[in-house]
């Protein structure tokens, strides 16, 4: 395999990886706070859904190459609407985490394409937005080997990506806040009687958390579809769960987790490549990423904790 | 409705290659005659799990059914199907119904048409992409692979770089004579090309199409012929990224000319499938009293059912389209046979 | 049996209904909102089930494999396992059925059940992989079994398409009549809807659901494991054999979904390019029946029956069917939540009241 | 001490949980520099009333001033601006944090606009604070690497940090080794000297005696009396706390020693760091005796207790129970082999908190036959074992289908000891069986463990409370660091003596890495 090959595949790798991300982070922040997200899946399909449509509206209203970052705002804005439920169902109302965040993916599956029927008369997709995101270079870095052509000359989106990364998990580590957060999910009593609010924090973080699904979900219509339909969400949402357990609740972890699946995802197109392939059942191609997953999780990683708290509602006075 | 009996019969060994009378009668009918009686006809299509935006046979065939309405007042309605199952049930429900004509559109429906004709003789069904042997089902399938091998031919005259690729959705008969067809294509006019298959493993996810997509341009291909539904929304997108950042590759589009929807910028040209024109012709033919009952239609390049459409001399010299034209009137005259499996 | 009659007119009945009732209110909303006629839709919906015999014997094939898959989401949850896996071990269900089915040829009282066994722990085993992979090596079950679901899907296309494919149709042969579990007889009477010995087997396995758990030494470990494993090491109970036999128990019960699916409605298996959402459908049911047997039970009829009238009301009144999903997870997020009921019913008696005042 | 100057004041508080009026009309006055004792069987009302001052509960009537204001404390932020702070009976820290970020969790020293924190000033803020109350604490160890008693400094320096006036500690000592609670009463006496004021809870007379001034008893959430301690005794004081008379002493007639039942021979055992924690260990129990383990808390006794019954691997050596070889083997295999054990941690090992009594009451004979027929439970025979035991036993509870979750503290612990009592085993192991209970239900379980000897059982008992280990042993062996170091006899020896062997014991020097730390 050349250099330029490696490039191109890392190049692809980010591609895939960087909706997985940026919904890691939104994983890690809810559940750091003590919320489990099973619900990614459907904060990302509000935030491809909601991208879709403003972005082809903003295109249609001529706002041109402004649009997909209309439509990245639209995402966030959309998944904070149903990162809300969940927060008030699990936080308010006490209910189960998991079945919260199942609902979520629930509603957000139907309520999407009811309102894309509504909103386009009658069709299952929206219609296709020109105004995409279009791979950007970095001058200078792009000539880097490898890196260059596999990072350096990618979407907005995977930068602000990366940015985030760096940003969540230097709000976790280094700021009041994150200390804040991470000690609402490890022992959200102890919290309390150092006078912090538990239920805000945990509000907050979730909130948080459908802002970045939603960019997750955001990015992938604003990237690789151009429309939103029932489809263009369909499993990112339990892959980057995956991550983030994966990653150990940690963003560079989960980073790490979404690259590696990016990467096992182009691996199996540059198999197709050779002509040995041929010669492999591309079943067993498509099984790659899924199996190499298992495989590392079984040879390195092994037993991962989560935050103490994950899962348990939290009220004053619980015993 | 009694006159389709002999019909009927007439098709007893359903032979792949179209029976003369059907396509006869198929160029023959499209007066739109908005008869009373056809007001009062109900048309009806069931959709596979891709649903009735599939940007793809599913989509063509309601818009065929659209214009049968337009054209004919004739009231027309789908179900989409959101799993297996609910082929055989959305079909009863219209076969309940006592809807005139119901549509199982797609290679899928095979079975759950087979039973619903079984059990309600009396009723008329219609398949497309695959065939149903019974005395009220009329089929339609398509010779892709003679359209296959037409934009093959311009693939395989186009190249500069003698590199190209297929991307496939999944690997079922029917992408499989896409497939088969696009590589006889090339191989006939560029041997030297080579010509890179990726098979995705779905129909859905645009991601997929546009990795593998990326990876094919990068290995130097510049020109891709996609069979794979939405997936190939991916490559289109890929394309389109690439030609905005000073790269020119090709996308051949599939089922319906996706110039109108992708841009001419990168839409090569595209291989027809007129699932519409075959859903609306035979339904025309029922509301005429001519419905090919039992009768296995099988649409090439003779019926005009695929091939290459208007706009593609935007992008395709004059020589390469007479070349085209000169190989499908030898596919038609039988000079050459274009392979359907490998 | 009293205890029974107690559930009904307990709280614990009360919450339910009145979520059902407020789910079903929401979606007139939207249904409303969107320009559609919500008292036709739920009549249409409810013609579409109980219209004619045809559809109810329908409704009936629908509801089964969901009593299978959500029984497997629960069992596991009851072990302490979250089994995101159902999807993977019903994909698998169905291939071990196929392959039985497909390719040999015995008589009926062999064949019939040896394909439901085989398919059984088919998914069973695939189940098990998730179970030995968290016992033995301390991998989150979670994540496997999301993966496992994918592996599942590709593998059994690729069984098909290289070993079972009937050429040129994109499926396997299809199997035996002597591996049919088909009922001719009861499916004439429901106007040849698909009916087959899946649902009772269904109504048995609801049984088992409990039995086990709840009467048996082995179900006894499974849920001391579930509800406190350091108690169980302790007990003297094997905790890693415990994760491991649970997840096969919950890998057969979605197996079997998908071996009934195969023989009772197919009689072949499709080469397929996404999931089917019965894994998925099998979490929701399970969390709308609070894991207990009974719940599942009626929970898998009412997200069968409003799935399956999904389609009539779009056939009737046009309405979107995706209006089924948001009211099936509103139902079952207030049943999740009972505290919003609560509320709510202090709030429209609250209001009552005052209203009574002036 | 100057006069006393009322720095907190409690009125008529009334706080109901369901079902169960916590605190009934209750006052309670706090002077400054005073020591102030809350005294009370389980389930009284201390910790409720305390809360209530903390902000963690709102009491449903009833009036509060501080500093002669009244003032209504609606959260803990509250509390802790009246200069109020608290020690938690369960610790309130954050394991994965360091020692300085559980202190400065909530008020951060701040830099760069508030955008981080500032984590050099906070950990010389942490090591000050320290030194200056003599805490000795490490401000950079994280908190599950320290030992419990360097938590309860952690706590206690949370709450200076924030410049409480006014400490309360909620059973401090329950979870302290002889060393630390002597450390800890010097601790206090230092805060009283240093102007701030103290409640403390406990259930051990002997510490009400050493260091508080005054002591007010509370019994089903009523205030008995409030009275100095100067002229009360530990007799007098527990009487009014039960209600009844208490024999604090305890009946024991001579051990009639038998046959050895367990033999310990050179065991080694690895512990969670995959250090040895048991160093070839040694001991024999013989039938009729009262073996106590006397040691510091983390001296290898979990993992002893662990390998003996089977929890843990055992890397050398063997494990005899009536000579039969069972090192190594399930802890099925060893309960079957008669060993039962009355667990440290009766929540996280000892209980299925979720299931009803009945089922926890066959946790480990459940699948014997009488209880199971053909692999089915026999629940009739369940309710039947059950229902005995909870009459036999005095197990408080409303019905045997109760969870036992709903259950006090005491009481769940005395559904264990039935259990395990009623194994009918040859060698009967007690973990801390009486950790955080009062004086009622601690008279219960030693009798019940005397008995057991009495009747030809051997009992190892491990516990980190001296006295308790000198009450009830018959012989004494001391633990430090995985070694059985010496073994005394109770009646010829006394706290100091033991204290000594558990601590100083061939330790290098005095000082631990407390002092390396500043
Ligand atoms: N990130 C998550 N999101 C949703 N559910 C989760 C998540 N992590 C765990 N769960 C569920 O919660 C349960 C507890 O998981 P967790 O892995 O923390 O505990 P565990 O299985 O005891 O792990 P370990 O044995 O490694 O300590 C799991 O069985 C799973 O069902
Ligand atoms: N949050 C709560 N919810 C319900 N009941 C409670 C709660 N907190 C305390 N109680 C009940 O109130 C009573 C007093 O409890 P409290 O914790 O104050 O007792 P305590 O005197 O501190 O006992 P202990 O010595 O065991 O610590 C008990 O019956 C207890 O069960
Ligand atoms: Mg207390
Ligand atoms: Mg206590």
């Amino acid at each position: 395999m050349d250099v330029a090959t490696l490039g191109n595949m890392l190049n692809t790798a980010f591609v895939f990886s960087t909706a997985l991300i940026l919904a890691a982070l939104g994983g890690i922040i809810s559940e750091r706070s003590g919320i489990v997200n099973i619900g990614l899946e459907g904060l990302m399909t509000a935030g491809a859904f909601a991208a879709a449509v403003s972005a082809f509206h903003a295109q249609e209203a001529g706002y041109g190459s402004a649009s997909p970052w209309i439509g990245m705002f639209a995402g966030a804005l959309f998944g904070v609407l149903f990162a809300l439920i969940h927060a008030v169902a699990t936080i308010t109302f006490r209910a189960d985490q998991v079945v919260s965040g199942i609902v979520i993916n629930f509603i957000a599956a139907g309520s999407t394409l009811y309102l894309v029927k509504l909103l386009f008369e009658g069709a299952g997709e929206t219609s296709l937005v020109d105004e995409v995101f279009h791979k950007v270079k970095i001058p200078f870095l792009s000539d880097i080997p490898i890196i260059g052509e596999g990072l350096f000359n990618s979407y907005p989106t995977t930068y602000l990506a990366l940015i985030l990364v760096g940003i969540v998990y230097y709000a976790l580590y280094k700021t009041p806040f994150g200390l804040r957060l991470r000690s609402v999910g490890e022992h959200p009593s102890a919290a309390d009687t150092v006078g912090i609010k538990v239920l805000r924090m945990r509000y907050t973080a979730v909130l948080l958390s459908g802002v970045l699904a939603g960019l997750g979900g955001a990015t992938i219509a604003m990237t690789t579809t151009g429309t939103f339909s029932h489809n263009t969400i369909s499993g990112q949402g339990f892959i980057a769960l995956a991550a983030v357990i994966f990653g150990k609740w940690n963003p560079l972890g989960a980073l790490g987790a979404a690259l590696f699946f990016g990467f096992a995802q182009s691996i199996n197109n540059v198999l197709q490549l050779f002509d040995f392939s041929s010669q492999i059942p591309s079943e067993f191609i498509y099984m790659l990423p899924y199996v190499l997953t298992i495989l590392i999780l079984v040879g390195a990683v092994g037993r991962s904790k989560a935050p103490s708290a994950l899962g348990e509602p939290y009220f004053q006075g619980k015993r | 409705a009694k006159n389709n009996n002999n019909e009927g019969g007439a098709s007893g060994s359903a032979s792949p290659s179209a029976s003369p009378s059907a396509s006869a009668s198929v160029s023959a009918s499209p007066s739109a005659s908005s008869d009373a009686s056809a007001k009062d006809m109900k048309f009806a299509m069931v959709t596979d799990v891709g649903g009735v935006n599939d940007k793809s046979f599913n989509q063509s065939a309601w818009e065929g059914l659209q214009r049968l309405e337009k054209d004919t007042g004739a009231s027309v309605k789908y179900l989409e199907s959101k799993e297996a199952t609910n082929y055989l049930t959305n079909i009863n429900q219209f076969v309940r119904d006592k809807y005139d004509l119901t549509w199982g559109i797609g290679f899928l429906m095979v079975d759950a048409i087979k039973d619903a004709a079984a059990k309600n003789p009396d009723s008329k069904l219609a398949i497309i992409d695959n065939v149903v042997e019974a005395p009220n089902v009329a089929s339609v399938t398509f010779a892709e692979n003679e359209g296959a091998y037409l934009v093959g031919v311009v693939a395989g005259l186009t190249t500069k770089t003698n590199k190209i690729g297929f991307v496939g959705g999944i690997d079922i008969p029917v992408i499989k004579r896409f497939e088969v067809g696009f590589v006889a294509g090339v191989a006939a006019v560029n041997p030297d090309a080579k010509v890179t298959i990726n098979y995705t493993g779905a129909f859905d996810k645009a991601d997929l199409g546009k990795a593998a997509a990326a990876s094919i341009y990068n290995d130097g291909a510049d020109i891709i012929f996609h069979a794979a539904g939405g997936t190939g929304n991916g490559v289109f997108n890929e394309a389109k990224e690439r030609f905005k950042a000073g790269k020119k590759v090709w996308v051949i589009g599939v089922d319906k000319d996706q110039s109108l929807e992708f841009g001419d910028d990168v839409t090569l040209t595209s291989m027809l499938k007129e699932v519409d024109e075959a859903v609306y012709r035979v339904s025309q033919e029922m509301i005429a009293g001519k419905f090919p009952a039992g009768v296995v239609t099988t649409l090439g390049l003779k019926d005009n059912a695929v091939g290459l459409p208007e706009t593609s001399t935007k992008n395709v010299s004059k020589e390469i389209l007479d070349k085209v034209e000169e190989y499908k009137a030898k596919i038609i005259s039988g000079e050459i046979t274009v392979p359907t499996a490998q | 049996m009293n205890k029974l009659i107690k559930a009904f007119t307990k709280e614990s009945a009360v919450v339910p209904f009145i979520a059902i009732l407020l789910g079903l209110l929401l979606g007139a909303v939207i249904m409303l909102i969107g320009g559609y006629d919500p008292i036709l839709a739920y009549k249409s919906l409810l013609e579409k089930v109980f219209g004619n015999p045809y559809d109810f014997g329908e409704t009936l094939t629908a509801i089964t494999p969901l009593i299978f898959t959500g029984l497997a989401v629960a069992f596991a949850f009851r072990t302490g396992l979250f089994n995101i896996g159902a999807e993977g071990q019903f994909i698998m269900g169905m291939t071990g059925a196929t392959i039985i089915g497909v390719s040999v040829h015995l008589p009926w009282y062999i064949h019939a059940p040896l394909a439901v066994l085989v398919g059984a722990f088919f998914g069973g085993f695939w189940g098990m992989i998730a179970g030995y992979l968290k016992a033995a090596r301390g991998v989150n079950e979670v994540i496997t079994t999301i993966m496992l679901n994918w592996i599942a899907l590709h593998l059994s296309n690729y069984i098909i398409n290289d070993y079972l494919l009937e050429p040129g149709k994109g499926r396997s042969y299809m199997v035996d009549d002597s591996a049919a579990v088909t009922i001719g007889w009861l499916s004439r009477i429901l106007d040849d809807a698909r009916i087959h010995w899946g649902m009772f087997f269904a109504i048995l396995a609801v049984i088992f659901y409990y039995v086990f758990l709840w009467k048996t030494k082995q179900g006894f470990e499974l849920r001391v494991v579930g509800s406190n494993a350091d108690a169980a090491r302790y007990a003297g109970i094997n905790v890693n054999k415990g994760i491991i036999k649970a997840m096969f128990i919950s890998g057969t019960l979605a197996g079997l979904a998908g071996v009934f699916q195969v023989l009772g409605v197919f009689l072949n298996q499709a080469v397929s390019a996404s999931p089917t959402g019965y894994g998925f459908d099998g979490i929701a049911v399970a969390l709308l029946g609070g894991n207990t047997p009974i719940g599942v039970f009626l929970g898998a009829i009412l997200f069968g029956t409003l799935s399956y009238g999904a389609a009539g009301m779009s056939f009737g009144a046009d309405v979107p069917p995706e209006i089924i999903r948001i009211v099936i997870g509103s139902v079952i997020f207030f049943v999740a939540a009972p505290g919003i009921i609560r509320w709510f019913i202090k709030r429209t008696f609250g209001k009552k009241r005052k209203g009574e005042v002036i | 001490m100057e006069q006393a100057r009322t720095v907190v004041e409690m009125r008529n508080i009334t706080k109901r949980f369901p079902g169960i009026v916590a605190n009934d009309n209750v006052n309670f006055k706090l002077s400054k520099g005073e020591i102030h004792a809350l005294l009370g069987e389980n389930g009284a009302g201390k910790s409720t009333l305390m809360n209530i001052l903390f902000g963690l509960y709102q009491p449903e009537e009833g009036e509060i001033f501080v500093n002669e204001q009244e003032v209504a404390i609606d959260g803990p932020n509250k509390a802790i601006k009246l200069g109020i702070g608290m020690v938690h009976q369960h610790f309130k820290l954050v394991h994965p944090f360091t020692v300085t970020e559980n202190i400065i969790l909530g008020s951060e020293p701040k830099k760069w606009l508030g955008l981080a924190v500032n984590k050099k000033l906070a950990y010389e803020q942490v090591g000050n604070l320290s030194k200056q109350y003599g805490l000795n604490v490490d401000p950079y160890a994280r908190i599950d690497e320290i030992s419990v008693g360097m938590q309860q400094r952690v706590e206690i320096l949370k709450t200076l940090y924030r410049g409480a006036d006014i400490l309360i500690f909620d059973e401090p000592t329950a979870v302290l080794t002889p060393q630390e609670i002597s450390e800890l009463l010097v601790i206090m006496r230092n805060l009283v000297q240093q102007g701030k004021s103290i409640v403390l809870i406990t259930h051990k007379l002997k510490e009400i005696m050493a260091i508080a001034d005054t002591v007010t008893i509370v019994r089903r959430g009523k205030v008995i009396d409030s009275l100095p301690v100067a002229g009360t005794n530990p007799n007098q004081l527990a009487e009014k706390m039960v209600g009844r008379e208490v024999s604090l002493k305890l009946d024991k007639k001579v051990a009639v020693l038998g046959d050895p039942v367990l033999e310990v021979k050179d065991l080694v055992v690895k512990g969670r760091s995959g250090l040895n924690a048991l160093n070839e260990t040694s001991f024999v129990l013989k039938r009729g005796e009262i073996l106590g383990i006397a040691g510091v808390e983390g001296n290898g006794q979990s993992e002893l207790i662990e390998a003996l019954t089977g929890l843990r691997s055992v890397a050398a050596g063997s494990i005899r129970i009536s000579g039969v070889e069972v090192a190594g083997e399930s802890p099925r295999k060893i309960s079957e082999a008669g060993i039962s054990l009355i667990p440290e941690d009766r929540h996280k090992h000892g209980l299925v908190l979720d299931f009803p009594v009945r089922e926890n009451m066959v946790l480990e004979t459940y699948y014997q036959p009488q209880f199971n027929k053909n692999g089915f439970m026999d629940f009739d025979a369940i309710d039947e074992h059950a229902t005995r035991l909870v009459k036999e036993f005095d197990v408080r509870t409303p019905t045997i289908m109760t969870e036992a979750r709903a259950l006090s503290g005491g009481n769940q612990q005395k559904a264990i000891i039935a259990r395990e009592v009623d194994k009918n085993p040859d060698v009967l192991i007690a973990a801390q069986p009486t950790r955080g209970l009062d004086v009622g239900a601690i008279e219960f379980i030693h009798k019940r463990l005397v008995e057991q000897r009495n009747m030809g059982k051997a009992v190892l008992l491990v516990s980190y409370e001296l006295e308790e280990i000198l009450q009830l042993s018959d012989r004494i062996a001391v633990i430090y660091e995985g070694r059985i170091v010496g073994e005394v006899n109770p009646a010829e020896t006394n706290d100091q003596e033991l204290g000594l062997m558990m601590t100083d014991y061939k330790q290098p020097q005095g000082g631990s890495n407390i002092e390396q730390a500043d």
